[in-house]
């Protein structure tokens, strides 16, 4: 399994028929290959969403856990828009960009469960989970608190004058927090490469849009910054990775920040503990059954004939014997030891 | 008396406030819609309507600094900050504002307002974990409030929103369903003023919140060692009142201070240093202090459990403290 | 020497030559006794500013000192613009809005030499000097600190149904920071009756406008809220004045919060310790010769013959001893007893 | 050895940093075109370019999350806070998150940041005049550093810039004038470790900042009085070194704690609790306490003068411990 592929050559070979028929199938796979990529990861983030919200229900998992089922087309088009260098911020809803960004599900599972294996070594949890090595620095649980981190990550890039995008990953109601603003002033100003990009599913917990925002077109928020703003369907894996992918360009060109808004909806609560009195079960069942990012996405590619039902199948399988391994490399990855307690404070003991 | 939960206290409290006086109103995040994030709040927004009880963005300076300025034009502002951890972000509005505004103007400015907050963990993490009362115990012009039973929740919230000064009021998300009798009705109780929980004549144990009803556990335990402690419950954190403890650790002559706070500039120390000030020629040992491990908190139980403060940590504290 | 009058009464009277003569000489009269007044507001607090300046060196005032010289047209105006009921809250340079909004001078020196007759009983000082009786809520020394409280209050005027309007007065400096985004946001949600009047005086202490503020145009920073933006000359009190009416008639009539920008420069150092480095004498220079705004408004009033140079000599002289009669008072004044220490900390001692 | 003042040994610090680790940059407020608020940043910005030494927006927490961010990346920053009460607005991103970091992704972050303010006071008024040390002692995960001495300031400067933990550096307003012996070029001191700055045999002053500059002259008074007092400078609030206060009072047997915040919650109550615990059988009478007067500072000189520790506090302190 590749991760996105880099654009196809595109030379017209000789001039033969022959040559033109090979180049449309050789297209045809990568165009195959790449789909059925950002398929799996979809599916793999929706499996092992639907393994934790079972672990949690078993106690295996404690603590806040917030499922991002519903709206895995927005990660997985974030990570199909820019490249593997580029770095990603995230929210506490963290689980399905580390997934995007490449991180091994065992060791997602792991931190989830506690444990040593984890990619934080069990001592950040659902919240808070990073995989640097990846540049994906982590989810961040205080609301907006992640904002000005990703935007000093923008800035020490174009300090050192590298070549990458940061990406800012946020719920529509973080948008009404101080330290959002005063990063997207620094941004703009500064001209930095860093993509805000804001999951608008329509609640911030149990508060509706319209109740927590002065401007329920969130990226037009983005004028107040002089910053250009853009806003798509989120559910739609295709368009966000396009939308991300013109942002991305423009930053890495040094054209600055950008502020897109990705329309989406998550099927589940707002975590685990979260009754949904505020809204209707038909409002879910709607989005359900009409916007499923990965049905929108398997209905898309069918019609095209880009791949079958016999592909995903395929990927299926392989999905569920990823998570069957997952849930066992969590399973046996031990706890940590109770003498690393105070290990990782600092970094200089004495200094 | 009715025996009911301390949830279900605070939520008399401020629905008998309402009741009362329509310039109380509710604000924070998610207090209506969602029914409050620990559900005290549940119900308040079909009773009492938007107006009241107000669902706000998330904006803590914003929710604080708003309350602040209605507080000033004569409005009763109960603001709800979910969690201690994010009353971080509010830090500014709370101290350079709240608790200057009356003496900084001279007096003609009053903040009759009530933050509640809650303190708390349960692999939660780092960010969301933390104990911040000895900061606010730090703040002249606060008044600061950490209630560790029902009737307390309910008595020291009615006198903190019909009083006229800036209060923070600090609840403990694992108390939330602990029971005890509360007075109905107009049950007010002074926001000043240390009790002592159990009597007993061979250590003293100085809390407040949740280790307090810790500490009673405890010495229910010690009881069947025969170590008899005394229980004292600080409930409120500024303005400090020292007397009952340092006159209990005159009798008993020894002490453990015990809060779930790191240990080093926490509340643990500045009521120790208070004991050994005041009751210098009683003590026969150093006082114990047992509090949370100095590490940002790991979300791993194993981990967890390791930091927080437990009863045998206590026992641990009072039988050194005791030489045993 | 009245306060703002209301209205001409303006009936046209019987229909003779007469009494249309009549009704002019009295609109002549309103007209001058108008302006006069703006003119004398901005003349005391000049003279009051050139006093605190000469104790400040003089040792009689300690700490920061930020003077508003310069900028007295946008502070009479903006009392002007609305109704003694009215609400203000300000920023650290607030000696000038306090007497605008009718505080004595007096009271005012008093506080700035910590002494017990001084507005907040000398214990305020310069930066937070307030006149509640006069809805005039204080001058604020944090930053942006401010901003939040007077939403606030025009959230309680708009919970009690109050036929009244807040004015929140900042610097462009201040609109960079989170509690700006957070109260904007919400003001516009609740469309609350406040106007947030930027000072736009050029720079933030030592720091310009490009270099702090992505957007230079600030009032455009409402479009982030969806709420009217508007700017002017805030050198000319009366369109300072007309600005501030428009946006406050909108918030009276429940059209919700505005904000505006007004164009100033302030003549001195941001406070008294200011080496100004920072810019070119010959900008200062340019300003305080061609955009003085007193002497904007004298030479508009003298060529329209509403009032004669007279007029303002015999101002001017009561000014001068209004500033004699308040630096008397202030010396006067007896500090405050060590006994009061701690008088003030709560209202209810035992509750 | 050169004498210069704090002021300049700061500028040094940075200076020699900046020249030696392209990595390392100045953020702050006013630090560039107007030569900084304190003036120890004049001239750097001609001297290293906006690039390096940059005038930020009136952005706390901007100024300091982008700061973590640029050191999670590689950078070096040193992040300015005009003074010590602005901070105050920025501790979401201090506490929350740089102290955060390195615990809470198992070591795999890094914040290699330094965050300078300052305390002191001078007619400031209540929102001003701030101390805020112990809120940052309290939280692991940052080092909390509070040089007296101009060799201190630029030692622990250029330390805390070459160490990988985030670093809080509070200099003292009051300061920035005194002058010391400083040694040129690479003077590079640990960021932990108390020290005696005075040796006597009566009494312990323990302090820190521009508190042991009092101490030092209230000792050179007491010693007129026959009166040998030894002074001990804490030189970090965190980690803490108690050994040399702790050592010296089971010599002199008396302890007089000083420091400029409030007493309740202050980092007096800290000091003075670990003093008691491990030097219990060796004090000779209870420890005093000298902090500001629990109000918030009044604008006026004759209240503020009141509310400040000066010598006579201290001194009346010390006679009072000595029974005299
Ligand atoms: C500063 C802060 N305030 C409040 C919270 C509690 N909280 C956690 S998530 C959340 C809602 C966030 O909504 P949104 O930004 O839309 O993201 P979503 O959960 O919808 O993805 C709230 C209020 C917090 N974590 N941090
Ligand atoms: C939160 C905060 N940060 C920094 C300061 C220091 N400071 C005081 S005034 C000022 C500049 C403000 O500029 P602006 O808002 O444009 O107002 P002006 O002084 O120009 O009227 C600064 C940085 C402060 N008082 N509060
Ligand atoms: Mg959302
Ligand atoms: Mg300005």
């Amino acid at each position: 399994m590749t991760t996105e592929m880099t654009k196809p050559t595109g030379e017209a070979g000789t001039n033969g028929k022959a040559a033109a028929e090979d180049l449309a199938a050789r297209q045809h796979d990568l165009d195959k290959e790449r789909h059925l990529e950002y398929y799996r990861q979809m599916m793999l983030i929706r499996r092992l969403e639907e393994k934790t919200a079972e672990s949690y229900t078993q106690g295996k998992i404690g603590g806040f856990l917030h499922l991002y089922i519903g709206e895995e087309a927005v990660a997985v088009g974030v990570v199909a828009g820019t490249e593997p260098q580029d770095h990603l911020v995230t929210h506490y809803r963290d689980h399905g960009y580390a997934i995007a960004k490449g991180s091994e599900p065992g060791p997602v599972l792991a931190e989830l469960y506690g444990k040593s294996g984890g990619v934080s070594k069990g001592r950040g949890g659902s919240m808070h989970l990073a995989d640097v090595k990846r540049h994906f620095w982590g989810g961040y649980a205080i609301v907006g608190g992640h904002i000005p981190l990703a935007t000093g990550i923008a800035h020490s890039i174009k300090y050192q004058k590298k070549n990458e995008v940061v990406v800012c990953v946020m719920g529509d109601g973080s948008t009404n927090i101080g330290m959002f603003h005063e990063s997207l002033n620094i941004a703009a100003l500064w001209k930095l490469p860093i993509i805000y990009l804001v999951e608008n599913n329509l609640f911030g917990m149990g508060t509706a849009l319209s109740t927590h925002s002065s401007l329920t077109e969130i990226h037009q928020k983005a004028r107040g910054y002089g910053m250009p703003g853009d806003k798509f369907d989120g559910m739609d894996i295709l368009t966000v990775r396009d939308h991300v992918k013109t942002a991305a360009e423009r930053a890495r060109s040094g054209g600055g920040p950008s502020l897109l808004e990705a329309m989406t909806y998550r099927f589940r609560g707002h975590s685990m503990a979260d009754p949904q009195l505020y809204r209707e079960k038909t409002e879910i069942e709607e989005w359900r059954t009409k916007r499923d990012p990965i049905l929108l996405l398997t209905s898309k590619m069918y019609a095209q004939g880009i791949f079958s039902e016999e592909d995903t199948k395929q990927v299926d399988e392989q999905v569920d014997a990823q998570i069957i391994a997952a849930s066992k490399f969590a399973e046996e990855s031990p706890f940590p030891k109770p003498e690393e307690l105070y290990d990782n404070i600092y970094v200089n003991e004495n200094y | 008396m009715p025996e009911i939960t301390y949830r279900e206290a605070l939520a008399q409290a401020l629905r008998e406030e309402m009741h009362r006086d329509e310039k109380v109103y509710l604000i924070g995040e998610d207090i209506g819609a969602y029914g409050g994030s620990y559900a005290v709040t549940k119900g308040f927004l079909s009773e009492f309507g938007a107006q009241r009880v107000i669902d706000a963005p998330i904006a803590e300076m914003g929710i604080v600094g708003t309350a602040i300025g209605a507080a000033m034009d004569g409005l009763r502002p109960v603001a709800e900050l979910m969690t201690i951890n994010f009353a971080v972000l509010a830090l500014d509005q709370i101290v350079n504002h709240a608790a200057k505004l009356h003496y900084m103007f001279g007096g003609e400015i009053t903040v009759p307002m009530v933050v509640r907050t809650v303190s708390g963990w349960g692999q939660l993490g780092a960010t969301h974990s933390q104990s911040f009362e000895s900061w606010f115990a730090h703040i002249p012009g606060l008044k600061v409030v950490t209630p560790a039973t029902p009737s307390d929740a309910k008595g020291m919230l009615k006198s903190a929103i019909r009083g006229s000064d800036p209060v923070i009021f600090i609840e403990h998300s694992l108390l939330y369903g602990i029971k005890g009798e509360v007075p109905e009705g107009d049950h007010l109780l002074p926001l000043v003023g240390a009790q002592v929980l159990r009597e007993g004549r061979d250590v003293t144990l100085v809390s407040y919140s949740r280790m307090a009803i810790l500490a009673l556990r405890v010495a229910a335990k010690l009881a069947q060692q025969g170590i008899e402690a005394e229980v004292v419950d600080m409930r409120a954190l500024r303005p400090l009142d020292m007397q009952p403890a340092i006159e209990s650790v005159m009798k008993t002559n020894h002490a453990v201070v015990l809060s779930e706070d790191w240990r080093t500039g926490g509340m643990g120390g500045e009521l120790a240093a208070q004991i050994y000030e005041h009751a210098f020629d009683y003590l026969d040992a150093p006082i114990g202090r047992v509090a949370a491990e100095e590490v940002p908190m790991p979300y791993s139980k194993v981990l967890e459990q390791l930091v927080v403060p437990d009863e045998n940590k206590i026992i641990k504290a009072v039988h050194e403290v005791l030489g045993r």
